[in-house]
């Protein structure tokens, strides 16, 4: 007989990793929805993303006769960190799936796993392209990462651990309390970054194949049949990732304790909203603002880091 | 013959006062050969003034270091410079560092420093400090200021001897003379050194066609 | 002292003895006269096998807990061997080892296969492997700087080689006169020890410190500091560093970069934190800066260049700065006497070097395969190896993913322990408020340096074996000897083995760590499933390496199973708008880095020109050159003018001797004017 | 027995010198190296007796030797040996290049061996005065040795020596006057009243005025002959310009048996006023030669130069130690004194045939000798790495020791200020040397037959000094043992 809160956490567990799953390509849909909708367009339906993939994986692989067996691997092992990652981050419990395995600092380190492999197995096939994304991608996420810690440190210190579970604990028992300045501006740096993460606007444009513009898309240019099909889920998987990872930290509300059905059903429906919101606001800023510069970027990026530094400061030199 | 060490030591006084004179003359020549006798008979005089020391003391091996001496430097070492000299076309000191006014000063200037320092020197009471001691210290002052201001190899020598000749006074300022086996030594070695100041003197004649020093300045760094 | 009476106790006196004479077996082997075996090999075979020795020594004092102590060689009663492996020493051992074996066995392919080290020279390299293992243990000044003197002589002659060219002397030179400046600031520092303490033995150096009075104190850590920093290749005493060891035959670079510079970092262990105790909280904010700049610094720099061993040197820089990182951290929590933040931290510190020397000596000897397959270092000639070389590839793609801190390997493991640290020293209310605010900055330079480390080896790999051959050479490419693969397979297979084991082995090193900062018995760091907490403020959070490696695997090969297994793949060329695809049309090493060289301009001050030479008579380039470079700041800005104005001054100092005979005499009477003054007054 | 001994070392070589004047080519070589053999045989026999019981006196006094002397005679033996077994193959040299006369040779080797004997003759003589004449007569003879070569450079070299060095060591008599004039005052005119064993004995009762005069000029005169910074300016030249035989000689027994009258003077005045005055002037001069050789090592174009210019820098180390005083830092005295003589001894004679083979003395023209003329080659950079205290050598042990022992003996800046200064001149050494070993290949070498003579002649010295720094057999730490104490002030 184990004991009920571990049994509890297991099936909430499995009730996230599920939700996860199936939600992840239904937020790229609502994502373009929004955005068609802001420019007057009718756009896809919000269901194209599964239909994409189911195409996709129908469809045989070709691959470049300069690829080496990296190329094969490559989606799998990219999809299994992201998915890894996920169950790391409680979203619908209120404490990780995988509580014990790893921290937000695993997360972190998960993320960058998929993208060292994303962008070695870009270059495998020798195209301009890929090299192209892999080499921004590298280069963007510079800025990305430091913003990221500074921002997940600043929560981590306010709750005095680094384990997602614990801080969503505390973020849910503190309440309002939670929202010191602090806690405040982590949040501001996280979503700054979040979108470089999730590859959207005014960073990347997941639309455009336009050499120019192209960060993502432009790795995954080789990729074609069940590879694209997995390298694209595993993209949308992380945007289910991120946003809840954000949401963990900076949004604890709705979480499920306990297997009551009640809560339970909170929970989901809390986890969905604030997945669903996610993808809105993106689709928003799709929509309205301008993909900057790459040369701009790390301003935009930097200002991320510089505001967590400074939700860093106000904890330690603010009377608390 | 006897002398009170009262005499002797007026009797060095004396040659201490001639050699001083001689000095600020050797300072202010410019003449290589009369520099030469002038230094010829400064040494004798240190000579002279030893056998009369040791007349006076009845301390053998200061007659013995004295003859020697007059021997030596008053008559050999002149001797062979002298055939230098007879050798090399020039035998003035042309163009010296320091002209022959302002070495006569400088060699006055000397001398009142000797004394000045003679005086304050501590050489505490265990020494007679005779009145020989400042001319000693003058005469060594003035070979290194002959050295330092003359372009020919042989007034370098002569500034040597000159320098060398002050050095032998102190000896007996300070205590009459020093043990027998050390003078002979220091004359031994002195002879040898002129022997060996003429055969450079004579190479540079040969292959540099001249004794003067401004050639010697290809070693450098 | 004679050896027989040296071991008394010691259980592994025998060991210690096996291990010198099969040392000395080498050294005679590599000059003996060629025989039907190979000198050379032999020499290496033995090397290896001290090596194995060295390792089990080290485990034994481990399990064991007790020190090995030796001493031999006796000059002016001066013992030149006095050796006292503890706990802390035997953790370098084990790293020595294991690199040192590895580099052994693949020196015997590497010189068979033409490479450097074949000669007479290779004599160095036992001696080089003796004074490591003397330096790790030495027990006593003079032994100390006997041995760590013949470090830096045996290590640059093998740099130098016997038939050096003209940049491979200067590098060599560069080492050693660095190297030599360094150890005069140790000599000084040891020597006030050692006039306090009244003894030459390191264990009287403790007590005796503790009595300075604490501007002596100071001076003493700034003196070690340097000493050792510079050993260590540490920013800004990094200089000889990215020039020595990209010369050096590969398994040597494998060996100066995995193990010697460690010796800088035991120094500063050894000396900073355990002799000279708890200091002003600056010591612990000093060192943490260094760490901070040459972690960033060294990995930028290594973004920049397009030679992979001169790449990976830069990146030895960046990963002392990391280890630096986690020894400042804990120098500062020790001086404020929160010991358990300062065990965390010295574990992470501790085990990154173990670490770093796993996966550094990998990508060494797998560039050493590189270039002796290839016959060029150089990224812009290399491309397409994997599917000629596929063990150097893996290898090589290990080591990369391990020294870019990924997990489930062993980079990631001391990278989130010193991660750890930090923000345990961040929320850690025993620190001032500023060392709080540099330590929460760390995280942020941590941060970078990891992005950029992970960036700079999709850019190395990538280069070196994806895509198509970007030269001849690397067409005709083909793997390189199995000793060299067997090699390099199980120091990969140790990174792996490690990083999954990061629990029990982190346990290991953390109660070494606890027992230098006077943490009690508990063992501050224990991460994996075993143990339910990090006890640093609170933070509880647990790395379960090895379950979260096999859910990995699980995903990912179950993904491939069902999406790859029993496809159809058409393999085409890639396309490139419709032309034949060429390697021209790849991105170059310098293409690559190029946006990172835009956006940290500042810092790295690129210059580019562009030459276009025309068809005569029409707008049509015929040649397009282009030459970009970053220009090293320190370099340019402090050492060249040092070295220009020292020597400028020494030029003018020699006009003192001008040729002229008066004026010297000048100088004397000068002189002894003076003396007189002297002498009256 | 002693007295028989004594001859033997001294007056052999005085003699086979005279023979070697009137004999020419081979007899001359033959008179040279059998009456050194001679030499070295009776002096090591004569220091064996000396370490193995005691100070020893003969001749009625005047000859004592103590363990000082005695190994000041072995260090002059054991360099003029190499020096005179290096000869021949100079003059082979020379006599190729028909740059030499009839008599040439049987001069060379009877200035030589009267060089020697003055050489060993010091270290063995009580009277101060006496060693005063005993180090002149080594200057004047070694004055005809360094213009041999009769080149204009030689000539000037020579020239220098000789005016700079009497002078120098005219201000050294007037040093042994006032020490004479201080002790007659205690004495009374006695013949014994320059004898270094007296002067210890009735030290505190002489007048330290004189005492204080007596050592600065001293200092002044041996310092001059020692090659201390500012009277060293006619070191580098003489060094250079000499026979390469002659300046290993000159540099590695020259410079120590000036240094030897020097410390006798030191331990009378530290016996008459305690040791700080003769001490801090020691400790200065000895950081200001450091310091004045260092940018000469660093900016040097002159092979023979360079290697001058270290030999001041590790007299000047010496002196140092002989400053900082204390067990540690004797001892380490003691060890560099004679390390430094057979290093320097072998690298001037490698440097000699390096320059004789390649035709320029210029580093510029003589890189990769390493290829070039690898026995040499090799030889120069082995004996570079030693000079540079790299272990395993002695000098690296000797280095230690000093320097310890000066932070020991409370001269802590003094001994980091030597420790940096020794690291920046080994920078600029070794830069050099990798540029005459390694660098940009100069014009070709004429091939000279190497044989296994010049070989053994090489490796000997060397080996010996390396096993120096890996371990010090008891009766040789005995004697060294006994040496410093006599530096300690111990005893004379």
């Amino acid at each position: 007989m184990i004991d009920p809160s571990t049994l509890a956490n297991v099936i909430l567990g499995l009730i996230q990793a599920v939700l996860t799953l199936l939600v992840a390509p239904l937020l790229l849909g609502i994502t373009k929805r929004v955005k068609a909708r802001l420019q007057y367009r009718n756009g896809p339906p919000i269901l194209q993303p599964y239909r994409d993939l189911a195409k996709w994986w129908r469809k045989e692989s070709v691959e470049s006769d300069a690829a080496s067996a990296l190329t094969t691997v490559a989606p799998a092992l990219v999809v299994a960190a992201v998915f890894v990652a996920t169950l790391l981050v409680p979203i619908v419990g209120q404490r990780p799936p995988l509580e014990g395995w790893g921290d937000l600092l695993v997360v972190v380190g998960l993320m960058a796993l998929g993208r060292f492999v994303l962008a070695v197995s870009a270059l495998d096939a020798g195209s301009a392209f890929g090299g192209m994304g892999s080499s921004r991608e590298v280069a963007i996420a510079t800025f990305v990462e430091p913003a990221l810690l500074l921002a997940l440190v600043g929560a981590a210190l306010a709750a005095g651990s680094t384990d997602l579970g614990a801080i969503a604990a505390l973020g849910v028992a503190s309440g309002i309390a939670w929202y010191t300045p602090a806690v405040l501006l982590a949040a501001g740096a996280f979503a700054i970054v979040a979108v470089a993460e999730t590859g959207h606007e005014p960073v990347d444009n997941p639309d455009t194949h336009l050499e120019l513009t192209m960060i993502h898309e432009g790795m995954l240019l080789e990729a074609s049949g069940p590879r694209l099909a997995i390298f694209t889920y595993a993209a949308e998987l992380k945007l289910v990732l991120v946003a809840g990872l954000f949401a963990a930290v900076f949004l604890p509300v709705g979480m499920a304790q306990d297997l009551m059905p009640l809560s339970v059903l909170v929970a989901v429906g809390a986890a969905l909203a604030k997945l669903v919101g996610a993808a809105v606001v993106l689709g928003v800023l799709d929509a309205s603002l301008a993909k900057l510069r790459i040369l701009a970027l790390p301003g935009l990026l930097a200002t991320a880091s510089i505001v967590a530094v400074i939700g860093l400061a106000t904890r330690l030199w603010l009377p608390a | 013959m006897t002398i009170d060490p009262q005499t002797a030591s007026e009797i060095v006084d004396a040659c201490a006062a001639v050699i001083v004179v001689l000095g600020v003359g050797l300072a202010a020549t410019r003449s290589i050969g009369r520099s030469i006798w002038l230094v010829a008979i400064q040494s004798a005089l240190v000579g002279v003034a030893a056998v009369m020391v040791g007349l006076a003391t009845g301390a053998g091996h200061l007659l013995i270091g004295g003859v020697l001496a007059i021997g030596v430097k008053g008559v050999v070492v002149p001797l062979v410079l002298g055939s230098i000299l007879r050798r090399s076309a020039v035998r003035r000191e042309r163009h010296p560092i320091l002209g022959p006014r302002a070495s006569l000063i400088a060699a006055v200037a000397i001398v009142f420093v000797a004394t000045a320092a003679a005086d304050g020197a501590s050489l505490g009471a265990s020494v007679a400090a005779s009145h020989a001691l400042p001319a000693a210290i003058a005469e060594v002052l003035t070979g290194l200021l002959i050295v330092m201001t003359r372009r020919k190899a042989l007034s370098l020598v002569v500034g040597l001897l000159v320098f060398e000749d002050g050095i032998a006074l102190t000896a007996f300022s300070l205590t009459y003379g020093m043990p027998l086996v050390v003078e002979l030594g220091v004359l031994f070695d002195l002879l040898i050194a002129v022997v060996v100041a003429w055969i450079y003197a004579r190479r540079m004649l040969d292959v540099l066609g001249s004794t003067s020093t401004d050639q010697l300045r290809s070693l450098r760094g | 002292m004679s050896i027989a009476s040296a071991f008394g106790g010691a259980g592994s006196g025998p060991l210690l003895v096996a291990i010198a004479v099969v040392l000395a077996l080498a050294t005679v082997a590599a000059v003996a006269p060629r025989s039907r075996v190979n000198p050379a090999s032999l020499s290496l075979a033995l090397s290896g096998l001290a090596c194995i020795g060295i390792f089990v020594l080290g485990v034994i004092v481990l399990a064991s807990g007790t020190p090995v102590v030796a001493s031999a060689g006796d000059v002016l009663g001066f013992a030149l061997i006095d050796v006292r492996y503890d706990a802390l020493a035997a953790l370098f051992l084990v790293a020595l080892g294991v690199a040192g074996a590895a580099s052994s066995v693949y020196g015997i392919g590497y010189q068979a296969h033409g490479g450097a080290g074949a000669d007479r020279s290779a004599a160095a390299y036992p001696v080089f492997l003796a004074s490591l293992f003397l330096v790790f243990g030495a027990d006593d000044a003079f032994a100390f700087l006997f041995a760590w003197e013949l470090m830096a002589l045996s290590s640059a002659l093998l740099v130098v080689g016997s038939r050096p060219t003209a940049d491979v002397a200067r590098a060599g030179y560069l080492y050693l006169a660095l190297t030599h400046l360094a150890t005069a600031a140790l000599i000084v520092a040891f020597a006030i020890l050692a006039s306090a303490a009244g003894a030459t033995g390191f264990s009287s150096f403790g007590p005796a410190a503790v009595g300075l009075s604490s501007t002596t104190r100071d001076v003493l850590f700034v003196l070690l500091l340097v000493g050792f920093a510079t050993k260590a290749g540490a920013i800004p005493f990094h200089v000889w560093l990215p020039r020595a060891h990209p010369v050096a035959p590969s398994h040597v670079s494998a060996l100066m970069s995995g193990v010697m510079i460690k010796v800088g970092i035991y120094g500063i262990v050894r000396f900073g934190l355990e002799i000279l105790g708890p200091g002003p909280e600056w010591w612990g904010l000093l060192v943490l800066g260094i760490g901070v700049a040459s972690a960033v610094l060294g990995v930028l720099y290594a973004l920049m260049e397009h030679d992979l061993k001169r790449l990976l040197a830069f990146h030895s820089i960046e990963n002392i700065g990391i280890i630096l990182i986690g020894v400042g951290v804990a120098i500062l929590a020790v001086a404020d006497g929160a010991t358990a933040v300062a065990g965390v931290a010295l574990t992470a510190a501790l085990f990154h070097t173990l670490n770093h020397a796993l996966f550094k000596s990998v990508l060494f000897l797998a560039a050493g395969s590189v270039q002796s397959a290839v016959g060029s270092r150089d990224l812009n000639v290399l491309g397409g190896l994997a599917r000629a070389m596929p063990v150097t590839a893996i290898a090589f793609g290990v080591g990369a993913a391990a020294i870019s801190g990924l997990p489930p390997l062993n980079g990631f493991a001391s990278e989130w322990l010193t991660f750890q640290s930090l923000i345990g020293a961040g929320g850690d209310r025993a620190l001032s408020l500023v060392a709080r605010s540099a330590v929460l900055l760390a995280v942020g330079g941590l941060g970078l340096t990891a992005a950029l480390a992970v960036a700079c080896f999709v850019k190395a790999t990538g280069m070196t074996f994806l895509a198509l051959p970007r030269s001849r050479g690397a067409a005709g490419a083909h793997e390189t000897g199995r000793l060299m693969g067997a090699a390099m397979a199980s120091l990969a297979i140790a990174c792996i083995a490690v990083g999954i084991a990061a629990g029990p082995v982190s346990a290991a090193i953390g109660a070494v760590a606890d027992g230098l900062v006077g943490q009690g018995s508990t063992p501050a760091t224990a991460i994996g499933p075993a143990a339910v907490g990090v006890p640093v403020v609170g933070i509880d959070a647990v790395y379960a390496a090895g379950r979260l490696a096999v859910l990995l695997g699980g995903i990912a090969g179950l993904t491939w199973l069902v999406a790859m297994r029993r496809r159809t793949t058409r393999r085409v060329p890639t396309w490139t708008t419709g032309i034949a695809p060429e390697p021209a049309f790849e991105y170059t090493a310098t293409s690559y880095a190029k946006l990172i060289r835009l956006y940290f301009g500042p810092i790295l001050r690129p210059a580019r020109e562009v030459s276009v030479e025309l068809h005569p008579g029409t707008p049509f380039p015929r040649t397009v050159r282009y030459r970009g470079e970053v220009s090293h700041v320190l370099d340019e800005r402090l050492y060249r003018p040092l070295h220009r104005g020292a020597v400028g001054a020494a030029q003018l100092v020699r006009r003192l001797q001008s040729g002229s005979l008066q004026l010297y005499l000048a100088y004397s009477v000068a002189a002894l004017i003076g003396l007189l003054l002297v002498a009256r007054s | 027995m002693i007295e028989l001994l004594v001859a033997l070392t001294v007056g052999i070589p005085i003699l086979a010198g005279v023979g070697a004047w009137f004999a020419e080519g081979r007899r001359a070589t033959q008179l040279a190296l059998g009456g050194l053999a001679i030499a070295l045989v009776s002096g090591l026999a004569l220091a064996g007796l000396v370490f193995a019981d005691g100070p020893v006196r003969a001749f009625g006094g005047l000859v004592v030797v103590d363990a000082f002397g005695a190994y000041m005679l072995v260090l002059v033996l054991v360099v003029a040996a190499i020096a005179v077994a290096g000869s021949p193959g100079h003059l082979a040299h020379k006599q190729a290049a028909d740059r030499l006369r009839r008599h040439d040779a049987g001069r060379y080797y009877a200035l030589l061996l009267w060089f020697v004997a003055g050489l060993a003759a010091v270290p063995l003589l009580d009277n101060l005065g006496l060693v005063w004449v005993g180090i002149e007569a080594t200057t004047i003879v070694s004055a005809l040795l360094v213009g041999f070569a009769r080149t204009p450079d030689a000539i000037e070299a020579a020239w220098k020596y000789l005016i700079l060095g009497s002078i120098g060591i005219g201000f050294a008599l007037l040093g042994t006057l006032l020490l004479y004039a201080s002790s007659v005052g205690v004495l009374g005119e006695t013949s014994d009243a320059l004898d270094w064993t007296r002067l210890t004995e009735i030290a505190p009762r002489l007048d330290p005025g004189l005492v204080r005069l007596a050592f600065v000029f001293a200092l002044a005169g041996y310092g001059t002959k020692a090659g201390l910074a500012p009277f060293h300016t006619w070191l580098p030249d003489a060094h250079s310009q000499a026979p390469s035989p002659i300046s290993a000689l000159l540099s590695g027994a020259g410079l120590a048996v000036a240094l030897y009258a020097l410390a006798r003077f030191h331990l009378v005045t530290g016996a008459a006023l305690g040791p700080v005055f003769s001490s801090t002037l020691l400790v200065a001069f000895g950081l200001l030669s450091l310091a004045v050789a260092l940018p000469f090592i660093v900016a040097q174009g002159d092979l023979k130069r360079l290697l001058a210019y270290s030999s001041i820098e590790h007299l000047g180390l010496a002196t140092l130690a002989l400053g900082f005083g204390g067990q540690l830092a004797l001892l380490g005295f003691s060890l560099h004194l004679i390390c430094h003589g057979l290093t320097k001894a072998t690298v001037f004679l490698a440097a000699g045939r390096l320059v004789a083979e390649r035709g320029s003395r210029r580093i510029g023209r003589l890189g990769g000798s390493l290829v070039r003329s690898p026995a040499d080659g090799r030889a120069l950079v082995v004996a570079a790495l030693i000079l540079a205290g790299l272990p395993p050598s002695g000098i690296f042990v000797a280095e230690l020791a000093i320097l310890f022992g000066g932070v020991q003996a409370g001269w802590g800046l003094a001994a980091a200020a030597a420790a940096t200064i020794l690291a920046l001149a080994v920078a600029g050494l070794l830069f050099h040397v990798v540029r005459v070993s390694v660098g940009p290949a100069g014009p070709p070498a004429e091939p000279r037959s190497s044989g296994g003579a010049w070989a053994v002649l090489v490796a000997l010295p060397l080996s010996v000094v390396v096993i120096a720094g890996l371990w010090t057999p008891s009766p040789v730490a005995a004697a060294l043992e006994q040496v410093t104490v006599i530096l300690g002030g111990g005893g004379g």
